[in-house]
């Protein structure tokens, strides 16, 4: 059992001719991914690294029974590539792309939800799930070692690093899910949870969070309510410069502040145990998993 | 992208959302025929990027067309949030009988569009909404309809508008809606919308901030408007023009990492064990040796900075290429104040091996990193 | 029983304080139709021939309880009051403004079809059901007498001659249905047929076609293919001028050249009793009825 | 709204869809100078609303300018589609290697915009689809979410391209859905799409029909093109300044009815009892007895009448204003020639008691009434 990635996942690489998109095939090849097929309008026929690519999603998922995507396309055409996916019905499209559109974003998540599919990202290093050898991302593998605590993240190398130290620790990873760093984005942490919660190999849930928004906050709202895994958390920006703020209608909006502090207390209010530092996460898993 | 407020009122007035009677100004003698123009008591106002340039003395009013030249000389002398004020848009004073806010930003759990409105709008929008949230009136868009007149229509009335203002307010909410549908916008807002006592509806103030993912789609915006006048030293010049995330702080201790979250993370541990960062430096993903060496090569220009931590965690980023970075960097520009390395991931031991041949030494976690280098810089002091 | 509109419809007039709107809506009280509230943005508080006028259609929906709409809006102005009333879930929705922009119609069917809501109209003279002495739409009431033969038409006053025949020939009607004239209209003749199909007061349809389009072919060639009821057929423009075309296009997709003869004889091929005049809709019924 | 052939190419260039180099003419000389200026063999192609222009000799080669002046002067000398010839476009000659057809239109039963495209375009389109119907690619628009890239992708790849022309094509494809869905487009037609023996593919014509109700949308086009130069006779120009539907045929019966439908059915009831109808004169709904009178008045202008039907069915429009409207146009215009009156519906007793008074005799049913005007004006021959 895992999260979104099991080991019947068959990946098509949205982008594969690409530079990015070539290197992270390799990568993920490497790993164990089953990575079947690669698109890459104009020069279907070719190959990359031995994946046959096609000219669309349509043609490769045809020919390989392909079950998700992941997206190494530039941001302008990055909500096409998505839309194209989600009309195939790939779950998950994990979209690596940085910097969408904020409405291109808001498109995509909302047409993917009306066909329960799920986006990860878009500016997400990706999905992984160790166990079963898939990743579905650019992270480095090696850093995530099997076991059965869930762990999400909004942000890239601040993942590898609380992973890295978890495998240090002793303590494997059901699946690790970059929720991704760009405004809008398809999975929440709130989601995140309510995944998690439907896992049988997930027995507790790191969250990593950052400054900014108001998503921890109502993560920690979601908890309060009655949450049934032991949740662990990191907060990284306590001591970050206050960031630049949008006008009324973000605080408005939030009704937060948005700084570590205000994230910690609501998250520590809900039951949630709060790292100070991100060695301290394994510490604080090992007693919640007792 | 951040446009003025006189930027932003002309393109609101291209959407019928009707603005104050005035124009720009870049002197005081413009400021004055602007007032002359006019033929009224005006408001000179500071077109900076700053909120709150009110407190700060940035709008002034004027009876005549020469003390509005007055005020324009003194605001345009000002800097605000310290920025240089570069013009003043001068515009007819209005007779204020209601303040009203209005504002489209995006949520971003709800992943949607929202409007906000509000009847009691001015300043204090944001103490409201803690106070009194039940006077806030918010609307999500629907991501694939759009905004419709009819809900325009019922949030005019949640507002508590009737009769003829009711038909008016919707169309300046439907308005609003298409400007930031149109610009891409991150924020629209118009703050205050004000009830004149003649009974006219005019967008006082005016903010556009277009997303900046999607400038590419508003060629017209990026080429005929100037960008936010930020002004930089040559360090953070330096780093924009390299594409690297660098802010300057009050600490000595220079924190190089990749990715937002991992320096931030950095900067806590730092603090942590007492020392205090002089710099957030983020190389982001699959930095070269070439980059690595350019990112301590501009950290190394602030003065405060009296120690190097450089904390790399390989993913896209290789961990060899780092190295070589960091071994460029010592031979090139001497790199002569305590250099603390951390660097796992990709790569890891030919990094390593770089590391070691040329007599640099690293440390396998973050915490021992910043222990070390807080340590160090207490030692230099 | 009936179609769409039956004793229990409750109907909001929306735009009833134009000059439309007002005539009818005391036409329709007058016949008997009950119109419980209407709408007029800027005008809440008033009344038209008594009936109370709210600013949205919620308000008048909340304090009367109301199901269906009818729409005198001008055109620019009619897809947005439609959307209104699928909002607060009235059906149906009649759209009696004619010259909607055609995305507009576009728009507006297929977000009522996601809700299941029948749009009637636009440009058309409404619906209306004899027995229940309930019209929703403009149609002089008393050439409709109650009888369980179903009528839809694309025409207006052509419709009220054919039932104006019928009732004259002593034939009732069920539900007559204003298809509408414009080029896109939420219930096409086959959709009305299924609806005639499933009302149990009804025992023939009668569709009034014109030329133009295929709307009377595709409807033919659902009857071809098993109808339970009888159906009669007249279709107008024998006699008129070819029309103008619209480019390669439009041939291309109706696969039809839209005249009153390839109407009439796929309409008979299908075993459609078609009639030559109009008066004579009355003597096939009889016939189809015995 | 049609647009010219050059108008709607200056549209298709702004959305990216290459045209052949040209220009529009005027008169034979200037036809001559842009020959000129294109410096090659060119097509001189009459500018008019008409399908199969080719075929009346509308367009031309010329090799040299003086050629190409002189196929200016006999193209802009023609009448064709018996409309005159104002202009001419002179576009260089293309290298045909293929041609293509592309168009969007609405389908009405679907009630969506579809996207068309066949890999043989030209003028044997209509033929293809009816003999090789697979050869026909079809793609409909999800109406609230558009057009997307992958689908204009799915379609070119339908239609038989891969590799660089497809990506060619594909945005092709989307460009010609941005000017649809842009200018509310009830057509809009690129056939043939010409594929040149040098690779390119360029828009060889272009058709845009703008949807009439949604020209209020599209300010730009209707303050700034001259709309469709139709020839109109003054009885023609006068029932259109006044609304009417208003068609002239060859018989001697004017059929003056209220909806097109029912007019229709008149026209045919007329033809089934062996009458011929002169005009169709669709009154609309709600006509008063000022329209009713103009309407008699109006169709009595054409000389091959010699009798009248008029065909009431009141609905919105009441039979008492019908009523004085004709004996108005009997007492004011004369109305001598042979009239017969059928009108049931609202206010049915008031009108009838309105012509009794005035001594004009009506009928109950169409079908008499239709009898009896054909009788009447065979009486009259």
């Amino acid at each position: 059992m895992a999260v979104l990635v099991d080991k019947k996942t068959r990946v098509i690489v949205q982008g594969i001719t690409g530079s990015q998109g070539t290197f992270h095939t390799a990568s993920m090849l490497k790993y164990g991914t089953k990575v079947v097929a690669g698109t890459s309008p104009g020069k279907g026929g070719t190959d990359v690294n031995g994946v046959p690519v096609y000219d669309t999603v349509r043609e490769a998922k045809r020919e390989h029974d392909a079950t998700a995507s992941i997206i190494f396309i530039p941001a302008a055409y990055a909500a096409d590539a998505a839309l194209e996916a989600i009309s195939e019905g790939l779950n998950p499209v994990v979209v690596i792309t940085e910097h969408l559109p904020v409405k291109d974003e808001i498109r995509v998540i909302h047409v993917a939800a009306q066909k329960g599919i799920t986006i990860i990202g878009p500016n997400t290093p990706g999905i992984i799930t160790p166990i079963v050898k898939q990743k579905v991302g650019i992270m480095p593998g090696h850093v995530f070692s099997p076991g059965n605590v869930g762990l999400m993240s909004r942000s890239g190398t601040l993942t590898y690093e609380i992973a890295a130290g978890m495998t240090l620790a002793g303590i494997g990873i059901s699946t690790a899910i970059g929720l991704g760093g760009d405004p809008c984005v398809g999975l929440t942490p709130t989601e995140g949870l309510k995944l998690f919660r439907n896992d049988k190999a997930t027995r507790a849930v790191v969250l990593v969070g950052e400054i900014g928004g108001d998503a921890e906050e109502r993560a920690a709202s979601f908890v309060s309510k009655g949450f049934d895994l032991p949740v662990v958390a990191f907060i990284a920006g306590r001591t970050a410069p206050p960031g630049k703020r949008m006008g009324h209608a973000g605080a408005i909006i939030s009704g937060s502040t948005g700084t570590a502090e205000a994230k910690i207390k609501a998250l520590k209010d809900a039951g949630v145990a709060v790292a100070e530092r991100p060695s301290q996460v394994a510490e604080l898993l090992r007693k919640a998993l007792k | 992208m951040k446009l003025l407020e006189f930027e932003a009122k002309d393109i609101f007035r291209a959407f019928n959302l009707p603005t104050p009677l005035g124009n720009v100004a870049k002197t005081p003698e413009e400021a004055k025929t602007r007032a002359r123009e006019i033929g009224k008591p005006v408001a000179v106002k500071a077109q900076v990027f700053a909120g709150k340039r009110g407190k700060a003395g940035g709008i002034k009013f004027a009876n005549t067309p020469d003390e509005a030249g007055n005020a324009a000389r003194e605001i345009l002398a000002m800097r605000i949030n310290d920025l240089p004020v570069e013009a003043v848009l001068v515009e007819e004073k209005l007779d204020i009988q209601q303040e009203i806010y209005l504002g489209i930003t995006v949520d971003r759990t709800e992943r949607k569009y929202v409007v906000i409105g509000s009847s009691a709008g001015g300043m204090s929008i944001e103490e409201l909404a803690v106070r009194s949230p039940e006077k806030i009136v918010k609307m999500y868009v629907d991501p694939l309809l759009g905004f419709q007149t009819y809900e325009a229509r019922e949030m005019a009335i949640a507002m508590g508008f009737r009769g003829k203002m009711l038909n008016t307010l919707t169309s300046m909410i439907l308005s609003l809606w298409s400007v930031a549908d149109s610009y891409d916008a991150e924020l629209t807002e118009i703050n205050p919308l004000i009830l004149t006592k003649e009974g006219r509806l005019l967008a006082a103030d005016a903010r556009l901030n277009v997303d900046d993912s999607a400038l590419y789609r508003h060629k017209k915006l990026t080429d005929g408007l100037r960008r936010e006048p930020v002004e930089q030293n040559a360090r953070e010049k330096l780093a924009a023009e390299h594409d690297m995330a660098y802010v300057e702080l009050d600490g000595d201790i220079a924190c190089i990492c990749n990715g937002a979250g991992l320096t931030m993370a950095t900067l806590d541990a730092v603090a942590l064990h007492g020392g205090k960062a002089s710099t957030f430096l983020d190389l982001g993903g699959g930095a070269d040796a070439e980059r690595v060496k350019k990112g301590i090569e501009i950290a190394l220009m602030y003065p405060k900075v009296k120690a190097v931590l450089v904390n790399i965690m390989g993913g896209i980023t290789r961990c060899d290429e780092v190295a070589k970075g960091i071994v460029a960097a010592r031979e090139e520009k001497g790199l002569s104040i305590p250099t603390v390395i951390r660097m796992v991931g990709t790569n890891e031991e030919q990094g390593q091996e770089i590391l070691s041949k040329a007599g640099i030494p690293f440390l396998k976690t973050m915490e021992e990193a910043a222990e070390r280098v807080v340590q160090l810089t207490k030692e230099v002091s």
